[in-house]
């Protein structure tokens, strides 16, 4: 361990665990979570951890409390994390809103398990994919990342913390049981400072700072407590000041800014692992562990002669609206096997706009698919004319 | 390129997870395997039935769930009834006698240990799992014996790494005491 | 006439003022105005770094104050004051954090945060303005408004017993615990100055009038109406017990500071923690 | 109940010891200050500000002893009160 | 008013107390709220008319509470009830999702305001119409509707209580600010029992009742507590005895259940109002008081001689996939405004499927749009060749 | 040997148990099986109409308990069975409700609701099976763990003060108040029997071993440690007072019946209502 | 078809959105026209400024908000200056005669009455807003006398009817006895 | 601490009051039983049971006071007591 207290080199861990590093690697220095399967290795092992790297681990009373907690912890100026699943999920709602209001960076990780309800608490399910871009009230744009291992659990949650600190926003690690829960090797490297982003920040003590005046970017230069600018932040629709101003004028300008710092960026945000996709006709849409699945079942389609290929969207959010749009011409099908009766599926339907055949398949949770199941909806694909 | 899935199945408490853990990371770790391990969560493996699946591969390992184990490493009735007895022919299967009773002689090829009553004999019944895996080693080359030494290491409490290497090798010297080295 | 360079008011709370804000959006005769007065000028007293002070509110009348103070300050979400206060506090904790909120914020949706930051004994005070009523919203019962008042959801009189609060925040842990009028403005301050200043959970409920809605329903139209009630039922009892600080509709309406105990704070705990997790473990 | 601290029995005839400002605009007519003012400087007038708000007024500023408590209690940060040096320092300032 | 209480007659007023009557007259003996604008009126309105017809009102700590205290009410045999907003609306997320898993009948009322977070408390929003399809985790389908005036207001509500009771869930009512602050005249019918419907329940303490075995529908009858079926049930995964099974197959059986009663029966739930719809060629997609706006604008076209057309989508969930798929092959354009940044827009581009443009009318909320802004996008989808 | 027809287990709580879900799903040694025993045949003692009796419980282990009963019975969400027992109660008076939680399930996510429920003081009777833990998720610090104890959230031993639930629901209005361990079982017996029978909020706390988890990390792996240790512990007294109902890692628990009083509950106030409602008043 | 929009404004207190409800329910109730009522929300319509606006067509009302308003009445000095001062030619404009001073004759029709100092003179200040409905009643025909009436009586407290009443006819017969009949 | 209430000098020479049978399959040898029956009637055996637990056993019956707390007490509703109705009625009866 190298004196900074983050770990390096291989490791067999979960990804709940390897989530956990990660978040200490990419400087997360406060977490305030409450237990919940099949999340809570990430908060014990946070507890853990934390002290040692002289952060603060706090169980809060519930996940609104800890949404909340995280959000103050920002504007304090450490970075924050929280994690949980569903209910939970379903809970930190109305804070994360505020967390996009005042744009707070901080990352919030969904280990998904099946609902709804308390459903199937062990068990594996892909459900909150929408409501991760829509499960809280008003009009906002959001980022939300899906790792398909272990490995996958470090790496983006280093990238998730360095987008909120980017794009000023929670960002949302939509992983699922299986990924957490599963263990596997997990390289870390030593992290740079160059491999680190951090928000903008005014100068401190700087006379005139305005907390949403942005200088040419979308995202405004963010003060923290305690620095001497005595500012003023505000879940209400506010202008450049902060200061709230209750009119249908100052609301377009704040939500054309805050929705257009996600949709202008897409490109910078998106990340697709393409697998097999030279040539494909028919392209299989999937991420989480049904990424890997349905990489197992593309490659078995190649060996049958049928040119399949896999789209593993990292990012979920912002939709990878683009790179479907131009496979749609390309490709003759999308096949889109979810652990969910039909969530992604509506985007790329959406966005193949007739073009491509637009296939779901659909699991209610409880287990990954059936590697079968996924290639027989390849082969129907490719059998079509 | 050559693919094992070993399970381990038992009762809550009797560190089969850790077992797993292990294995895995003798693999990948050690060994520069690739390695994957899944395994029963919830209530049911505190109290319960408990199972640790690992998958060792050559290559990246897609699916991380096993279809047909060519190990299975058996501590309990339950298991055994559920999964030991069914065990196809050719494959491995490797029982705590203590615990298990056998009706008729399984399919597969089977070796047992009353490795929960070594280690109760050897004054600390937790090293049953620690047993069982040099009992695992003398049967199986899918990782190696250094590897899985140096991974029991890493996992267990420090100050506690004689005692475990001791029970390895009495589980590793039972199977060449009784079946003659393999 | 010859007169001072600078006025009481530029002298002590002007420069905690966000002045370009006023008018504020409270109405004629509410109380929260005079409450905020006391409590910038508590600031000013109790000598503390400005730069160092951060007042979180929740929403409603009262949730506005974070919007009037010129001091780093948080509107957040409603009855999410105390856990978003809590995250500022525990990442940074030299800054002095200020929930300033009202009852229904608090209490209501916010109870169970208030219940246990008081248990965990975090460095912190909330000043609750306890109007006994949800004045934002137009009116609702809450949960101070005494038994079989009228409120735009009891149209035939409450029929919830309210809290006691000062009781409530005891049995949960809080270190300080005190109560005024919005007419005691100069021991408020005194309390508030003394809440600043000390370490642990520090809570001031402050009564102070609706006369808007809660008045309007129930004969104080007037602002004036409540502070004359206030002047008639007041009892000044230092380290009155819980049977005493209930507040009924017609009784007395015991004030003053009620606890005052020392006791490890949450800070205190987390630093042992610090220092046991440092001394290097087997990972 | 003691709301101030201000001595009550200062003598009448001395110089005010400061003088009330009144901001129009801001002035909703709660009457707070009239109400508490110790001395009865102030009073409700007639006058309604653009709002429509009664406002407050001086009434005889003579009597005033600068104790501050209607720039205290005023709701809307409508009262300066403006001290005055020239009155006799000994007597006990307002304790704000 | 009759001896039952429920008005009857001609009545000016808002959308919020044309809703509570609605209530009233439906059958809505328990509500359990938490004030909140522009919603609070209709709790207050519930909280005079309760006593009076011998209901119960009880304004709980949160919505958190107020949501699972209807649940509760439901379960005990009462029609219930709850409304909010957006921020309490979230707040709601998880225990509509246990309305969902116990299939539970009752009404949630948002009226929507303009978000996120805190907004333009007390100034319309239409941003939460995802959030009522995917705001709660885990895999469901729901019923929404969104009526455009105090009228509809009223007879949606009864409508909202009437299929809750058919098909066992939360049914949401997605109005908005202006619909529920505007009054107009309302007209209050005689209920007739006919008019009502009323869960199918089984007979009372019949031996060997399974809370969840359904008898050819999908719905199954309904006990309520205190009838002495002694039965149990939970928000986990469960099979027809109500148990909890903690299986992928029995996730499936049930998820299928819950899915398939709102899909299978979409055409017996789905309303739409067509406006000037006669050969249109542009058509106008639109809910809550937008519909009148677009309604407004549509009228204008059609004098300048463009062949538009309105269709209010009266329900939201599910979405009239089927004729907007039909329309799409008639016409040339959809515009579809919104007072969001784009939601519904998105399906109707799915079910558009390429075969005719679509065209959202964006808006960021606190005030309607502009008929003049509608008219402009009609006249741009006239334009195009 | 000649045996009479009925075992005592037969004659008592056969009838309300769900023979046909055993198993159960709690740990060796776990606390929670005799309190349901003890519990059915309190339910049995009592003499209620068991058609009339339902029960509520959150999520946890102990929240289990809802799926045990042969009653009306409800598994709700985390920390939402008061809730949700509120509606069943208020939407019919008729129902006897109790809701049979955790500590985590009713103090920390759910502790507003606890708190409120027993400000209104609804006819409700309140379960808490404290283990000082939340067992089911693996055992993470609860807000009624003593200050030290390891759990896997406080690796470094807890550094938050806990709740002192007699005094805290003592202070938000409750009728009734009794704590026992789970050897008490007789006295359990009669406080459930006397809570069920009484009007208004009663809540009856439980000290129960999680040897599982808990103990495992605090040096009682076994039920049986945890047991011995409650022996050694447990001081009777019953009026005990808020200073002597705390417990820590290593001192005396107290247990008895706390508190006893009668007062209007909120059905009582419920009734004045609907009495004033029904005067004709225009609309 | 006919449609008139009205605007009535002052600040917090006045009645203003009773008096929005009483023409609303008279036009669509008791004279079968439709209306629809918008009005101003929030702290701001408690101790600041407060409006109401109502639509009354023959047709349906499509979109319930108002544009250019034929008829504005205005019971503040800022709703004067935001509103009322800029009134346009051809439109009427009512005002409180007590509570606004207008600089310079407004472009629209203006009348005048100081309804809030006859209230006090009445002895109820409360009823200024219904003395203004009677002076409204006088002005205008967009709605029946009879039926503003019958509205007023719907909407006030039981028992003050005659009182009202009273106030209704003093606005109205004050501008018949002012300007003469309409 | 008094945990139950039948009398412990009940005459050892008279007929066992109650049988114990206990559920092999649902004990999970926790030893509540065992330790807390007031006079030895059972305790934990070598035995285990399919699932790996170690079983509670009879030890001597015959001291049985049908008191019902080990019955009451087992967490896994495994222990069954069975009232001997031959045995002299007129000694107090367990409570429950
Ligand atoms: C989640 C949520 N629920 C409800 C509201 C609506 N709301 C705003 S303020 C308020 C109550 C305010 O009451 P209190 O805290 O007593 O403050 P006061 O206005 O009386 O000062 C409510 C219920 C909200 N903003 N958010
Ligand atoms: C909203 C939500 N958050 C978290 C969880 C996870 N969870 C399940 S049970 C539990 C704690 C249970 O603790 P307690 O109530 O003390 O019961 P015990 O298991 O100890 O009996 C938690 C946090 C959940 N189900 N829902
Ligand atoms: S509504 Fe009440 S609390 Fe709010 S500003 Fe007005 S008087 Fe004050
Ligand atoms: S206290 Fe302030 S607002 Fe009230 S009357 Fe006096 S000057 Fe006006
Ligand atoms: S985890 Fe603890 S509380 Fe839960 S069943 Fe096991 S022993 Fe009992
Ligand atoms: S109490 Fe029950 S589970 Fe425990 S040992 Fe005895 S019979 Fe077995």
């Amino acid at each position: 361990m190298p004196d900074n207290g983050c770990l390096t080199g291989e490791f067999f861990m979960n990804g709940d665990n390897a989530c956990a590093e990660g978040a200490i690697s990419a400087g997360c220095r406060f977490f305030a979570g409450y237990p919940i399967t099949p999340a809570t290795e990430i908060a014990e092992r946070m507890s853990r951890r934390l002290p040692v790297v002289g952060g603060t681990y706090i169980q809060m009373e519930d996940e609104i409390a800890s949404m909340a907690a995280i959000l103050g912890a920002s504007w304090a100026g450490v970075k924050a994390m929280t994690s949980t699943s569903g209910p939970g999920f379903s809970l930190m709602m109305e804070n994360i809103g505020l967390g996009i209001m005042l744009e707070t960076p901080c990352v919030v990780v969904n280990i998904q398990r099946a609902g709804p309800s308390t459903g199937l608490p062990t068990l594996i399910g892909q459900q909150d994919i929408m409501q991760a871009r829509w499960g809280s009230h008003g009009s906002y744009e959001i980022i939300a990342l899906s790792p398909d291992s272990p490995q996958q659990m470090f790496d983006l949650t280093i990238k998730a913390f360095n987008l909120s600190e980017k794009y000023r926003l929670p960002v949302l690690i939509m992983s699922d049981e299986v990924v957490g829960h599963m263990s596997e090797k997990v390289v870390m490297p030593e992290i740079r400072t160059e491999d680190l982003f951090y928000r903008e920040m005014p100068q401190k003590g700087a006379a005139g700072y305005l907390p949403y005046k942005t200088n040419g970017s979308l995202v405004p230069p963010m003060a923290i407590a305690g620095q001497g600018h005595h500012f003023h932040v505000t879940g209400l629709t506010h202008d450049e000041r902060g200061y709230p101003v209750m009119t249908s004028r100052a609301q377009d300008q704040l939500i054309t800014r805050l929705v257009d710092k996600i949709r202008l960026n897409a490109d910078d945000i998106i990340m697709c692992n393409d697998y097999m996709m030279e040539g494909a006709e028919i392209v299989v849409v999937a991420y989480g562990i049904t990424a890997r699945i349905a990489q197992f079942a593309v490659k078995q389609a190649r060996e049958q002669g049928i040119k399949a290929g896999c789209l593993q969207l990292v990012t979920l959010w912002p939709f990878a609206e683009r790179r479907i749009g131009q496979l749609a011409s390309q490709v003759k099908a999308f096949v889109v096997p979810e652990i969910n009766r039909g969530q992604i599926v509506y985007e790329v339907e959406r966005c193949a706009c007739g073009r491509a055949r637009t296939l779901l398949v659909p699991h209610s949770g409880g287990e990954v698919h059936k590697p079968a199941i996924i290639s027989a909806a390849i082969r129907e694909c490719h059998a079509d004319r | 390129m050559s693919k094992t899935e070993i399970r381990l199945a038992g009762f809550g408490g009797q560190g089969i997870v850790l077992l797993g853990n292990i294995i895995g990371k003798a693999a990948s770790i050690y060994n520069k395997q690739y390695a994957a391990l899944t395994q029963s969560y919830g209530p049911e493996s505190r109290g319960g039935s408990c199972r640790a699946e690992v998958i060792i591969s050559g290559a990246p390992i897609e699916y991380p769930y096993i279809s047909n184990p060519q190990i299975q490493v058996i501590l309990s009735q339950e298991a055994y009834n559920e999964f030991g007895a069914n065990a196809p022919e050719g494959t491995l299967l490797l029982v705590d006698a203590e615990l298990v009773k056998m009706d008729k002689p399984p399919a597969a090829k089977t070796f047992t240990i009353p490795a929960s009553r070594i280690a109760q004999e050897m004054g600390r019944s937790v090293v049953a799992n620690i047993i069982m895996l040099g009992f695992f080693s003398a049967h199986s080359d899918v990782v190696s014996h250094e590897a899985l030494e140096k991974s029991v290491v890493d996992f267990i409490p420090a100050g506690s790494e004689a005692f475990n290497m001791k029970a390895f090798e009495t589980g590793y010297n039972y199977s060449k005491k009784k079946h003659g080295p393999a | 006439m010859q007169i001072d360079d600078v006025t009481s008011y530029e002298r002590s709370i002007a420069k905690y003022l966000r002045q370009d804000r006023l008018p504020h959006i409270w109405c004629a005769g509410c109380g929260i105005g005079p409450v905020l007065n006391c409590f910038l000028r508590a600031i000013d007293s109790a000598e503390l770094n400005p730069d160092l002070v951060s007042v979180v509110s929740g929403i409603g009348c009262s949730g506005r104050v974070a919007g009037y103070v010129k001091l780093d300050s948080f509107h957040t979400t409603h009855g999410r004051a105390i856990p978003f206060a809590t995250g500022l506090k525990l990442a940074n904790p030299q800054l002095k954090t200020v929930v300033f909120s009202g009852d229904g914020d608090l209490v209501a949706i916010g109870g169970n945060h208030l219940i246990h930051a008081a248990r965990r004994n975090i460095d912190m005070t909330v000043i609750c303005i306890n109007n006994f009523t949800y004045g934002m919203t137009g009116g609702q019962v809450g949960p101070t408004a005494p038994l079989d008042v009228r409120t735009a959801t009891t149209p035939y009189g409450n029929f919830e017993p309210p809290f006691n609060l000062p009781w409530l925040l005891h049995a949960s842990g809080a270190s300080y615990i005190a109560r005024w009028t919005v007419l005691h403005l100069h021991q408020l301050e005194l309390t508030i100055v003394e809440a600043l200043r000390r370490p642990g959970f520090s809570f001031i409920e402050v009564i102070s009038p609706c006369p808007a809605i809660y008045g309007r329903m129930n004969k104080e139209p007037e602002g004036l109406d409540s502070l004359r009630n206030y002047i008639k039922r007041s009892v000044i009892k230092h380290g009155a017990g819980p049977r005493e600080t209930a507040i009924d509709h017609k009784g007395p309406i015991v004030v003053g500071k009620f606890l005052d105990i020392d006791q490890p704070t949450l800070q205190d705990h987390l630093i042992g923690v610090a220092a046991k997790a440092k001394k290097p473990v087997k990972k | 109940m003691k709301l101030w601290r201000t001595p009550f029995d200062r003598n009448p005839d001395a110089e005010p010891l400061g003088y009330i400002h009144i901001d129009k605009i801001r002035c909703k007519g709660c009457g707070f200050c009239a109400e508490y003012c110790p001395r009865e400087v102030l009073h409700m007038g007639a006058e309604l500000n653009y709002k429509g708000y009664k406002l407050a007024a001086i009434k005889d500023e003579s009597k005033c002893l600068a104790c501050g408590y209607c720039e205290l209690i005023c709701p809307e940060f409508a009262i300066t009160l403006i001290l005055n040096s020239n009155a006799n320092k000994s007597e006990e300032k307002h304790p704000v």
